[in-house]
């Protein structure tokens, strides 16, 4: 039952969820947007987790492992799309995805 | 058939009406005739009301009641008292003539066109039959649905600027009802209209009005108003101003006097204000505007001003005289825009420098537009002078200047009305005037005399409906006390 | 009694409908009759309400309701008839001089190409004259007094091509709107204060002084737009654009003079309000001096009748204001009997020159038409009141009741009648100096021609020399020092003030010095007109003023019309077209800019929507951290 | 050890089973059912499992009249989870009748032979995506809630992007300098695939702030089931406390995200616009039914006690929706788009009934969630339909004349344009006034005025539309009506299912004015299931 205290942990989560989020906002490869997207999706993981252990109860790490399996699926399905932007010879480039606008 | 369901009958017979013409693929003429078949019978109907209607007892009659939802208190509840007997005649009868306008000029996309002008009537009777809030929201702003596409769809040039116009500004005031509506009805528990309580409050008073004064038009509530009288078919201008202003006006009579006592004597001398504003601008602008559906246009708009200054008098001339200048105007306005649309029809346009010298040749004509410019210009002894006579005794009453202002608004209208027939019947003959122009044809003839005769039998006889649209001998009393 | 007076007033209403509702189906000749037929029937409706009337003891004036015509609250307005003396008089002058002036038209508008349409008027008129005389409450009165004034519209404009007709008529109509607005505005004042608008029972009895001076006031207004009494005068002369007939029925016998029988009919108010009822004599002998002047510098024929007319009318005015309603009346009578004739001799004159109405192309004309020329001259002294004829009677009653006042507003009156008598004498003869002695000009032997070889048909030929006889004899019924049935028959309806009642050395002062007066006049316009001994004054100043009628024409224009029309059109320019009608555009417009504004954030960039969801879900935890 | 095994109510989860099996058995046919009969038989499948998942959820509602949680507490079972699924069910059977016809992938221009190559896929997603939003508004804790979001979500970015044709040749860089002629049928270059796309990056990210609030939620409450996570709040006095308001904060925002309500909706427009229309139809109604019912459900029964924040939250988010919505619609020209942003103002006025946070609100919400879903799917269907027939994306321009080509789809698209703007045809009208009422009864005069000048602002594109279907005359119109023909293979636009899907919808905001009182008293049933 060592170690720091659960608000530290849960502030690593924090700043994981704010590189993340700022890295889905200033990376310009889809493959890093999914990257960054993974990220905060693990932030989330690593507070669940955390403080799970701080309260001495399961859900936080069921939640954990189920979000896990969710964001194995989520990238799946965006390197799906990402390989069909490719197949069409489509830049890779998020910002030219804006055909859409308005 | 039992009386009670007369009402109800009045509101959905045209509606199921609209619905069978949509649903049946007939041609143009089975079309028409058949839309004119509904709105005769809906005049029947009418006249089995009236003569069922009891003028010597007090209260709501033919009343129907059916919860429509139990949590809110709101249920379509539907009567009729004096008053909005006449006023519902007044629709049956202009918008049968106007639906018979539509099957004489033989509108295309027929069954478009006659589904939705049975589909308005029935809308507009609801107005002034509903008793609930709620209800007569919903048919207040039932009415803008078919009127939109009317004009929309069949209008003149500008018809989509004027039709979006109108659309948006009448939503506007009404918007601010359904806001006060819903203060109103959840502070008081219930949105009857007739066991309602009346309320204090001059912020939904203000509300109310808002709507009404848009509806009605009164200075400077307006602006919609010269577009779409110009750019709907004339029929349609017709039921505008014939029928559709007066729901404003009944909105003033039955919910905002009625209900708001003390907002309506605290806000009485800025809305009589308004009214004779409205009624001294729309003159001058009528006189100066240069054609002829201008003219019907902006006088409608002084009529309007004038029946909110009997109204809002809130004496017994002035609520009689209102009640009877609601009609003696709306059968006036639907025959004048009538003979607005014959005349554009012969001519091309309504511009009274390509017009003029239509008398010669054509008796029916002018003897038509004669009878009915005096008969709007009030000449002693018509039904519309018995209705301002009334009005302006009734406000005089209130304040001596308010009838001076009366007085003379009703000189400016003489100036404006003579105009006008001059300008089209009298005179050169006007560039667009070709000798085979026909005199009004048969067709046009069964549909604006019996409403000159109407007017006619009103002249002879104001009492009529001036002494038959308040139970009792005080009609501010009845308002008063809610009818009751 | 009740059915004579129902009888006189549906009968020329049914004529008018019956010719409206065949329209074309019977032929012009018949529309003619049917008009005429209905007049006469109202005359013998009215002479059955007179016999009847007559034969009754005590009580003069019986009601009669049909229905209740407006009510409201507790103000009724029954459509009712009241029968009493003063109604049979004037029933019996319209239907009769009506009559007469109906069969007239047949022959004078024949070949017209509207006929019926005429016809239908002129029978619509006389109803509504009928209206007005026999309402039983002012609310009627007011309706006939509206709907008279809607027939003379109609038939000043007949020839509606002609735009002079059309703004005669218009202008015609717009001022007595005018009047009927005032009129209004008095019977507001009677309902707010009596509920009621009945001549039943004296009413208008226990006003205010303000408010029974301000209902007399109204009144007043209405009376003289109808009479065309300064300053309401200026569209009588316009509206000789109509055909004679019409100038002779409506704007000589009969609704002209309505503001004289509006005075005496509600002289129970006019007596409360004594200054009122004295302005309107004022107004009276104002007018008829002024009119009279003007019709000196006039040439056109119908004006000069037209300008007469209204200087009789001052007269009547002056009469009944000073509280001689019998007098007055009396002066309408043979007024209607004597400016008639006037008027369709000078339609005969007309009819017979082809439409021409210019006095100085006529010289001569009685050599071709002696009937009319008698006839004319006959009207022509009974207008200037040389006796036996009738004008003389009636006139000099008038002037005598102002002597009796014996103030000094009075004297003034007396010297402007006797002024009045002068000026009558002078433009009378001007006339007809000019237009009838001496040899046929260049012009009227060019154009004259006759009508199945007389001067005209027997239908205007009959009614001319039956109105010449009653010119001639209409004045006997009453010479007021010695012998008045005709005051009498009125007296339980309006009897004379006794302040106005004169003795009978005025009368005969008075008599004597009209006579005179009116005689010089006769002199002054010989030498000037026939014998050319005297030269008329060259004053330029003053012809210029009268020919341009005072200038009234051009004042109303300058403070009535024009800013009116300027201020419409001001309004629309700056505030309808600016104000208005853009309001809800420009408010639309500034909608749709916020709209693309917020089209512009919506970049396409998924940065930018992920910044705003970052954004927003930062902004929601800020608040609530701040709010918790 | 024994494995202790919790209860589960087969009966209660019913329909989510119903509907993920029907998804399973459209997979297995994309494989094993030939070509020709392929749509016909997912259709059917996917047809015959919204039925019987509405048929289940009918008799859930009628059997819960009691509310209780199963599944060890993962998952409501009452009258407001099975009125939901109801709901959804029925827009997942039209979406079906209209994904018969309008498949996507139609409009794919290099072989028309292959269109319908994943059709059984695209079912078999419809059904998951409709198997996830039915477990989702029965939602219990915030790990279903997350599970069951991320369920439907990423079904949903899949049939985004199912309009993407792998076959067809691309050069260059950007989609933008695509040729035309590898353009789809919308003349957009990948535009499917670029909704997709948008849709999963900015969705994920919305899931992941989701997911952070959850985790802090969880990390002050120490639970993470609704109802517990009230006890703990009211038993430990946790209200104002750091973690919960923020987690709070951040669930607010991520469910926001769900119902497109500004700030939350940039991805709105694009992703409707670019994804196929059938798609567009199911996301517009079912998601947002979806979203809207479980944060009423979640706010009222976890966070009653921070009431004055969400409410308040909520009130000014329905504010901003409204407010950005109808003025961005105010100058579109694309008809999806318009509806589109059309769909974020209707997110705002429903908002305004959740921030009531009453049984009034509740109600007021379901009722609305009826004719707003009906008019929302019919709408979509019907630009689908014209879409087909031009071959182009729907603007306002080429609607031109449609009113009268096409009189019954006419009729309804004017009919729920109306009712869109609130006039009183349909239930968009009682709709209204019941959110305004609820409003109104939590004491916001203000909101109330709010409502009504956006119903006014949005009352001209709505109009807008009616006008460009029948007051201009269809000469204006510059595409050709046919010119799809070529391109979806010559297919007869018969359409017997769309104009079924649309009479429904029809049917049911037309019906929704008349019989308000049994829709209320369904909804106020429903609503029992909160402690209000």
């Amino acid at each position: 039952m060592l170690g720091p205290d659960v608000a530290w942990y849960v502030a690593v989560a924090a700043v994981l969820f704010g590189i993340g989020a700022l890295g889905v906002l200033i990376r310009r490869n889809t493959l890093v947007v999914l990257l960054s997207l993974e990220l905060m999706l693990n932030a989330g993981n690593l507070a669940l987790i955390a403080l799970s252990r701080h309260w001495h109860n399961g859900s936080g790490q069921i939640f954990a492992l189920a979000v896990m399996a969710v964001a194995a699926s989520e990238v799946c399905v965006g390197l799906g799309l990402v390989v069909a932007l490719n197949r069409r010879r489509l830049s890779l480039d998020v910002d030219t995805l804006s055909e859409l606008r308005g | 058939m039992n009386a009670s369901s007369l009402t109800s009958i009045l509101i959905w017979l045209p509606i199921a009406g609209a619905i069978l013409i949509w649903i049946l693929p007939l041609s143009r003429y089975a079309t028409g005739s058949l839309a004119l078949l509904f709105s005769l019978a809906e005049v029947g109907f009418w006249i089995e009301q009236a003569a069922r209607f009891d003028f010597t007892r007090s209260g709501l009659q033919m009343e129907e009641r059916a919860t429509w939802f139990g949590d809110l208190h709101v249920s379509y509840h539907v009567g009729v008292y004096g008053f909005s007997m006449w006023l519902v005649g007044l629709t049956v009868v202009a918008m049968a003539a106007c639906t018979g306008y539509g099957f004489w000029v033989g509108r295309d996309r027929s069954r478009a066109y006659f589904g939705l002008m049975l589909l308005l009537t029935g809308a507009t009777v609801g107005v002034f039959v509903a008793q609930d809030l709620l209800v007569f929201y919903a048919f207040f702003e039932a009415m803008l649905i078919p009127l939109y596409v009317l004009i929309g769809v069949w209008g003149g040039a500008r018809r989509m600027e004027a039709t979006i116009k109108f659309v948006i500004y009448t939503m506007a005031g009404s918007l601010l009802m359904l806001a006060a509506i819903i203060a109103y009805g959840l502070k008081s528990g219930t949105f009857d209209l007739v066991n309602g309580p009346t309320s204090a409050s001059r912020w939904l008073f203000l509300g109310f009005m808002l709507a009404f004064v848009i509806k009605a038009p009164l200075f400077p509530f307006h602006g919609w108003l010269p577009d779409a009288y110009r750019e709907a078919p004339p029929e349609v201008s017709a039921v505008l101003s014939g029928v559709i202003a007066k729901a404003g006006l009944y909105g003033m009579l039955r919910i905002a006097i009625a209900k708001f006592p003390d907002p309506t004597s605290f806000y009485r001398t800025a809305v009589l204000a308004l009214a004779a504003a409205a009624l001294v601008y729309g003159s001058l602008l009528a006189f100066r505007s240069t054609d002829f559906r201008g003219v019907v246009a902006y006088s409608s708009l002084a009529q309007s001003g004038l029946i909110a200054l009997g109204l809002f008098a809130g004496t017994d001339l002035g609520f009689d005289g209102a009640v009877l200048q609601m009609v003696a105007h709306g059968l006036i306005s639907t025959s004048l825009f009538l003979i607005a649309g014959a005349v554009e029809r012969r001519t091309t346009t309504g511009e009274f420098r390509f017009l003029g010298g239509m008398a010669r040749g054509r008796p029916a004509l002018a003897t038509l537009l004669m009878t009915l410019g005096v008969i709007s210009l009030a000449v002693p002894g018509s039904a519309s002078f018995a209705g301002e006579f009334l009005i302006l005794a009734g406000v005089f009453q209130r304040a001596w200047w308010w009838s001076a202002i009366g007085a003379g608004a009703i000189v400016l209208a003489a100036m404006y009305m003579l105009r006008l027939i001059s300008a089209v019947l009298h005179e050169a003959r006007g560039s667009t005037v070709a000798d085979e122009a026909l005199d009004l044809r048969p067709g046009e003839l069964a549909l604006v005399v019996p409403l000159v005769a109407g007017l006619l039998f009103l002249s002879a006889w104001p009492a009529g409906i001036s002494h038959h649209s308040f139970f009792g001998q005080s009609p501010a009393a009845s308002v008063r006390s809610q009818f009751k | 009694m009740t059915g004579g007076a129902w009888l006189c007033l549906l009968a020329p209403l049914g004529g008018t409908s019956l010719i409206t509702l065949c329209g074309t189906r019977i032929p012009r000749v018949a529309a003619a009759w049917i008009a005429t037929t209905s007049v006469f029937v109202a005359f013998g409706g009215a002479v059955w309400a007179f016999v009847s009337l007559r034969s009754q003891n005590g009580h003069r004036g019986e009601f009669t309701t049909a229905w209740t015509w407006l009510e409201s609250g507790n103000f009724h307005a029954g459509l009712q008839l009241f029968v009493d003396p003063l109604s049979t008089v004037m029933m019996l002058i319209v239907s009769g001089v009506g009559g007469l002036i109906v069969l007239y038209s047949i022959g004078y508008m024949d070949g017209d190409d509207e006929e019926r349409r005429y016809f239908a008027y002129i029978s619509f008129f006389v109803f509504s004259m009928l209206l007005l005389v026999e309402g039983g409450n002012l609310l009627l009165l007011l309706a006939g007094w509206g709907l008279v004034g809607l027939s003379s519209y109609l038939l000043i404009g007949f020839w509606h091509e002609r735009p002079s007709a059309v703004e005669a008529a218009k202008k015609a109509f717009v001022m007595n709107a005018f009047g009927d607005a005032t009129m209004a505005l008095a019977f507001f004042i009677l309902i707010a204060h009596t509920h009621s608008l009945s001549f039943v029972s004296g009413f208008g009895v226990g006003l205010s002084p303000t408010a029974v001076n301000l209902v007399a006031l109204g009144l007043l207004g209405g009376a003289a737009a109808k009479s065309a009494q300064i300053p309401l005068q200026t569209w009588l002369p316009d509206a000789m654009e109509g055909p004679t007939p019409v100038s002779a029925l409506i704007h000589a016998a009969t609704m002209v003079t309505a503001g004289v029988y509006l005075i005496a009919r509600t002289h129970f108010i006019f007596e409360q309000a004594r200054t009122v009822e004295l302005i309107a004599a004022g107004t009276g002998a104002l007018t008829l001096l002024v009119a009279g002047l003007i019709a000196l510098v006039q040439v056109d024929i119908k004006r000069v009748i037209a300008y007469s007319t209204m200087s009789q009318i001052g007269y009547m005015f002056l009469g009944a204001g000073v509280g001689a309603y019998s007098s007055g009346m009396f002066h309408l009578m043979t007024h209607a009997f004597f400016k008639a004739l006037l008027f369709m001799t000078a339609g005969l004159a007309i009819h017979a020159l082809a439409g021409e109405q210019d006095i100085r192309n006529m010289r001569g004309l009685g050599r071709l038409m002696p009937f009319t020329k008698w006839c004319f001259l006959a009207g022509a002294l009974a207008l200037v009141g040389i006796p036996p004829f009738s004008g003389f009677f009636s006139k000099d009653s008038i002037v005598a009741s102002t002597a009796a006042l014996g103030t000094w507003y009075g004297w003034i009156f007396w010297v402007c009648g006797i002024a009045g008598a002068f000026l009558t004498g002078l433009y009378t003869f001007r006339l007809w100096f000019l237009v009838f002695p001496g040899e046929p000009s260049p012009f009227v032997r060019e154009h004259h021609h006759k009508h199945h070889g007389r001067e005209g048909a027997w239908t205007m030929l009959v009614p001319v020399g039956v109105l010449a006889v009653l010119a001639t004899v209409g004045g006997w019924l009453q010479w007021s020092p010695q012998w008045h049935p005709f005051s009498d028959w009125l007296e339980p309806a309006a009897r004379t003030l006794a302040v106005a009642a004169p003795t009978n050395t005025q009368e005969y002062y008075t008599s004597v010095a009209t006579v005179l007066a009116g005689l010089a006049g006769i002199a002054v316009a010989w030498a000037i007109y026939s014998e050319r001994k005297l030269a008329i004054p060259a004053a330029p100043f003053w012809r210029r003023t009268l020919e341009h009628k005072f200038w009234f024409d051009e004042l109303y224009d300058a403070v009535f019309y024009k800013p009116t029309a300027a201020f419409a059109a001001a309004l629309r320019r700056e505030f309808e077209e600016p104000v208005v009608l853009q309001t809800g555009p420009d408010l639309g417009r500034t909608t749709l800019e916020t709209g693309g504004f917020v089209r512009r954030i919506q970049t396409g960039l998924l940065r930018t929507y992920v910044l705003f969801l970052a954004a927003g879900a930062a902004g929601v935890v800020l608040a609530f951290l701040i709010a918790k | 050890m024994t494995l202790h095994t919790t209860h589960v109510d087969w009966f209660g989860l019913g329909p989510v089973f119903v509907l993920i099996g029907a998804s399973f058995v459209a997979l297995l046919c994309a494989v094993l059912v030939p070509r020709a009969v392929r749509r016909l038989a997912s259709a059917t499948i996917a047809g015959a499992g919204f039925t019987a998942a509405l048929v289940l959820a009918v008799w859930l509602y009628v059997d819960s009249a009691n509310g209780h949680t199963i599944v060890s507490g993962a998952f409501y079972r009452d009258r407001w989870t099975a009125l939901g699924q109801v709901i959804l069910c029925a827009i997942g059977l039209a979406t079906t009748l209209l994904g018969v016809e309008h498949i996507p992938g139609w409009g794919r221009s290099s072989d028309p032979g292959r269109r319908d190559d994943h059709i059984a896929e695209f079912f078999a997603l419809l059904l998951a995506s409709g198997a996830g939003m039915a477990f989702f508004v029965g939602a219990a804790n915030l790990m279903v809630l997350f599970l069951s979001l991320e369920w439907f979500s990423i079904a949903l970015y899949v049939m985004c992007a199912i309009d993407y044709d792998p076959f067809a040749a691309s050069v260059g860089g950007k989609a933008a300098d695509a040729r035309p002629e590898d353009r789809d049928a919308f003349g957009v270059a990948g535009g499917s695939l670029e909704a997709g796309l948008k849709y999963l990056i900015v969705g994920s990210f919305g899931a992941g702030t989701l997911l952070f609030g959850s985790a802090l939620v969880y990390g002050a409450a120490g639970t993470v089931s609704f109802d517990g996570i009230a006890r703990a709040v009211a038993s430990q006095g946790l209200t104002g406390d750091t973690f919960l308001v923020t987690g709070i904060a951040l669930i607010v925002a991520g469910l926001g995200f769900k119902m497109s309500a500004a700030p939350f909706h940039m991805w709105t427009p694009d992703v409707y616009e670019g994804a196929p229309t059938t798609v567009t139809a199911w996301m517009s109604s079912a998601t947002k039914v979806a979203a809207l019912l479980l944060a009423f459900r979640l706010m009222t029964t976890a966070f009653p006690h921070d009431e004055h924040l969400w409410s308040w939250a909520f009130a000014i988010v329905a504010t901003v929706s409204l407010a950005i919505g109808n003025f961005a619609a105010l100058v579109q020209r694309n008809v999806k788009r318009i509806l589109a942003y059309s769909s974020i103002s209707h997110a705002g006025f429903m908002l305004i009934g959740l921030s009531a946070g009453s049984a009034l609100g509740g109600r007021a919400l379901m009722y609305y969630l009826v004719p707003y879903s009906a008019m929302a799917f019919g709408s979509f269907a019907i630009v689908a339909a014209r879409e087909r027939e031009l071959g182009v994306p729907v603007t306002l321009e080429n609607l031109a004349g449609f009113g009268w080509e096409r009189p019954f789809l006419g009729v309804a698209m004017w009919f729920f344009m109306f009712g869109f703007a609130g006039l009183p045809l349909g239930g968009g009208f009682v709709g209204k006034f019941y959110v305004l009422a609820a409003a109104y009864r939590h004491g916001w005069v203000w909101l109330v005025i709010v409502g009504v000048l956006a119903t006014l602002v949005s009352l001209y594109y709505y109009l807008g539309i009616v006008r460009a279907m029948y007051m201009r005359p269809s000469a204006e119109l510059q595409v050709q009506p046919g010119g799809s023909v070529a391109v979806s293979g010559g297919a007869p636009a018969k359409e017997e299912l769309l104009h079924v899907a649309v009479g429904a919808a029809f049917v049911v905001s037309l019906g929704s004015l008349f019989a308000v009182q049994p829709l209320i008293e369904l909804a106020r049933h429903a609503a029992r299931a909160f402690p209000l």
